[in-house]
């Protein structure tokens, strides 16, 4: 077992902190970004069954590039199934995705997810991405992760929109009710900590808060009156080798940190990242063991 | 409050494992009294049949879903197994008319089965329902027909878009799925080559997934052209290795259909007593499928295989 | 232009008559049997770019030996498409296929067809095949062409069970009213003439008679009281080379005579037709400019 | 009675002639004023995108219908060619933010657009639909949340069989449907490699089919191998050599997407005179893909490929 890394960044213990929540054999629907760090994280430490999909046709890639998006030539590379949409999202609303993550710009305390817009929809005062493959995850996937920056502002009494369905108005048994097959949130992860859904009531409680992190600015940062797990404790901070996982895959922090702007307009650096992440990604799968 | 987190659902997803056994294994562990059974034609899974007939004083009694069969299913009818059959097709084809089947049908012999017709495609559409995780799936076949009057789980409703009426078909979730596919890794990676019919969509919708191959490749080769797996590993439960796994019947690219033999048994279907002399001699008189080629004779095989390729190989235009 | 044969079977004929109601660049449903034998002398004649679909899930074969049914590896050969029965059969539904050719049992005046059963369904004196995809092509298929024995028994007023739809009752729009998307029976080719469908009526009327047959035995092999077209003409023979096309693709007469006895055990006789069919075949596409 | 038999109808095949032409070409014959335009993500048409913003003036507005697009259905909205877009999600991926979208829905620049909004599930079953002639397909997603209460076309009917709330969609037929592929023959049989989405049921849905390709083959080609015909020639009216015809985004197997291109893109739509100097000088600035090509660069492109190529190649494990 790896020694836990004395320099991380709040990016890096978020995605440590999701790779935790998978579990060797289970099958994933990820998105890219944090999601997909986490996830082969996972794969390269305990997990190494484990398996993603990707939303536009991909099953089980095994690549040595950083994938770009859900629809990039990357998460084709050695995959073991390639094709269809319809393939991986029906194969989760039939019950065979174990896991799947998600995001979001509000959260409300049943762990509905908003990602559509900001004030009326028909005149938002911020229109934002829209479902996506997030309703479906969170409609079909037999769990589903939600990672969201927490920013004081959204988690909020009631999101502007339902994007993605948690437990609705928390009801028992309102999921079931609304027709949905998935299992809903099992976990909230954030830039303060990490959140279950309590099994009666549905609601959202803190269960893990980050190091360095004070309870109060957890409170002051959710509005409503938010519950705290008598055991809480301080969420793991990510080992070394996790670490060093995340900076061989995203060595320009792409996803878990400032890459995109170093990279705007910079063909040579950008090819220099694809270019030379072969071999040390090479040899690291060499060392796990993964095809 | 309780602090106590949503408990963990089961997933259906199979895991990336060893899954290769043997025909007797797979249909042993599947199997069950009872079972409702799903079935490909396309190629069609006779070493899995012949096991099944070789295990039938255990499983006793199946409920068969087909699209269309020719003469696979029949040797489970005949055989005493067969409760109920829902299909659209289960005739001779080429060789012609089913005996075996007009016997049960209309005489009870060896016993009675109960039917539930469709078309090929509404029947293809309650595989594709399943597959899906869907309780239905609309079609406009069956329309205006018979089929719809006498099957009371074809529901014809107004489409809630046009006001027309379109027939609703309900989705199918064998607790088995059998099939006869080209090769597989030994996690359960599956590829069809050619025309496979609704193999995809069979195996997606059932439970436990037994498959019958060719060859057996390695996770590498199916890497190799990721478009070209027909089933991917978690819906699969148990591999075979059964070269001409599909005898009479054809494997595209490998043999093609051995008509001279299968006229040949329909002739022998022809009585009851006929057809339970076939059944001892090549299904219960042989242990295994290895033995059942060795008593049709791999000569034989081989001649339909080398036929077939010179005429086609796949990754080529010959 | 290729003279009229003088030596010909009534399967031929049939055939012959078939392969003309089929139009350059069409696309055909075919099942096997006389059907295929008809497209692939229309292909090899008159319609060069006429394309056939095969049930479970071919496209446009190419084939240089005689399938044996419609899920064959013959099916396969040099085809453009392999795949699944949705594939062929969804587009026929959404209005893709332009001719489909279905048999029967038995057949009412208004082209309903019969292949499930003869007398009650739940016990029945004769069980069937079942629909197969006869009710998929009738259902769909912008125009259905019918082939038929008729034996003097299976022309009827009523069939014991619509298994593939023709125009129902004969009412106007009945197809319409009933959701069926296809245009219905076109043409009904027997062993004793061509029938077609009134425009006004729905109802089956006799068009052409073979050589041969008279008026009365087709009227008196028909159960309710057969109009008959006032410009019926006598069908046109198949041409020498149809008849030369039929019998390289067909020299043991699997589909258009006793080739199934012949064949019943003896693999010698059948690997050898097997086997001989490859060179005829190809020269024979060589002289037509078919790939 | 008559005797006049039931008149010929018209099929929807196309025929299996001779489609090859250039974009420009194809887009004057297909894409009419107010079409409604499906267009795929994986790969993006981005070959055909840039020649209808050339021929804006002609074509004034559009409908557009995508599951999920990133970057190039904005290049439609910023040149002001779009009324509405049914879509599951319209934004930058890993370029970020779609401040075009934004501007467009929030602030009507350069013009209002209307939005219909489904979950990428709920989006490709409208095209699934439409491929098989169906006028709705049935979905588990979207239940209970925001996307069914503000969008009149999803229905949530009680399920025939089960009793339970289930979502349907409406097919979309577009007009004409625009995708980028890997290789197609002359007469229209599509090759797509690695994951493609929704291209297949896109073409199946659409009533014209525009394809551009990296690669134009041989009918002998598709031939060898059949299972790998993604969209055979009768759905195809159009087919348009154009290599590289995804950029800047990927096109899977022959060269990967150029991020520092888009997010450099991405920077300058921040503002509608960003967006507009952006489309002036590498869109109206060229007149075809090849002149986009030398402008971007062949050096470049040429690197994204050889970079897609050391990790992988169809037929091969790298």
């Amino acid at each position: 077992m790896s020694e836990y890394a004395k320099d991380y960044s709040m990016p890096e213990l978020m995605a440590a902190t999701v790779a935790r929540e998978f579990r060797d054999g289970e099958l994933a629907f990820i998105g890219v970004g944090m999601p997909l760090i986490a996830a082969m994280v996972a794969k390269f430490t305990h997990a190494p069954n484990f398996n993603i999909m990707v939303e536009f046709g991909a099953v089980g890639p095994s690549p040595r590039r950083l994938p770009l998006c859900v629809d990039c030539a990357v998460d084709n590379e050695r995959a073991y199934y390639t094709g269809t949409l319809r393939e991986v999202v029906g194969a989760q609303q039939a019950g065979f995705v174990d896991v799947g993550c998600i995001s979001g710009a509000e959260i409300d305390k049943y762990g509905n997810v908003n990602s559509t817009c900001i004030g009326d929809y028909y005149k938002p005062q911020v229109r934002l991405a829209g479902s996506g493959g997030a309703n479906d995850i969170a409609s079909s996937a037999t769990r589903t992760i939600i990672m969201m920056r927490q920013d004081g502002r959204n988690f909020v009494e009631k999101v502007h929109y339902i994007t993605s369905p948690g437990y609705l108005d928390g009801s028992p048994g309102a999921r079931e009710k609304a027709g949905l097959p998935g299992g809903g949130p099992q976990a909230v992860v954030t830039t303060m900590g990490v959140y279950r859904f309590d099994k009666d009531t549905c609601e959202m409680y803190l269960e893990k808060i980050h190091p360095g992190i004070k309870i109060d600015d957890v409170k002051a940062s959710v509005k409503w009156n938010l519950a705290v797990s008598p055991n809480l404790v301080e969420t793991e901070p990510p080992t070394e080798e996790q670490v060093m996982i995340m900076r061989t895959l995203d060595p320009y922090q792409v996803y878990l940190g400032t890459g995109r702007q170093t990279l705007t307009g910079d063909f040579e650096a950008f090819m220099k990242m694809m270019e030379d992440s072969y071999w040390p990604m090479s040899e690291l799968m060499k060392k796990k063991g993964i095809l | 409050m309780q602090y106590q987190p949503v408990p963990l659902q089961e997933g259906r997803a199979k895991q990336p494992t060893y899954k290769i056994m043997t025909a007797k294994e797979a249909v042993s562990r599947f199997i069950k009294e009872g079972c409702y059974l799903g079935m490909s034609v396309s190629a069609a899974p006779s070493a899995l049949i012949w096991e099944i007939v070789r295990q039938k004083d255990r499983i006793k009694t199946l409920d068969l879903v087909i699209t269309s069969q020719i003469g696979m299913s029949s040797v489970l009818i005949g055989s005493g197994l067969v409760n109920k059959i829902e299909m659209a097709y289960n005739w001779g084809g080429i060789e012609g008319e089913d005996r075996v089947f007009r016997r049960a049908v209309e005489k009870g012999i060896p016993k009675n089965i109960e039917i539930e017709d469709y078309s090929n495609f509404g029947a293809a559409m309650r595989w594709q329902a399943g597959a899906m995780g869907l309780s239905f799936m609309p079609t406009k076949s069956q329309l205006g027909s018979d089929v719809v009057k006498y099957n009371p789980r074809i529901k014809v409703i107004d489409d809630p878009y046009t006001g027309k009426p379109v027939a609703l078909v309900l989705a199918s979730n064998p607790d088995v799925g059998i099939m006869h596919c080209a090769r597989a890794d030994e996690i359960g990676n599956v590829q069809c080559f050619g025309l496979y019919g609704n193999t995809d969509v069979l195996a997606r919708a059932s439970r436990h997934v037994i498959v019958t191959v060719e060859e057996i490749v390695s996770q590498a080769e199916i890497r190799r052209m990721p478009n070209l797996n027909t089933i991917p590993y978690y819906y699969v439960d148990a591999v075979v290795h059964a070269p001409f796994g599909a005898h009479w019947r054809e494997s595209n690219y490998y043999y093609h259909h051995d008509l001279a033999y299968g006229l040949d048994a329909y002739r022998q279907f022809a009585t009851q007593e006929g057809f339970e002399a076939w059944i001892d001699k090549y299904v219960l008189g042989t242990q295994d499928w290895n033995e059942y080629c060795k008593l049709v004779g791999y000569d034989r095989l081989y001649r339909l295989m080398l036929n077939e390729r010179r005429y086609q190989q796949f990754g080529e235009v010959r």
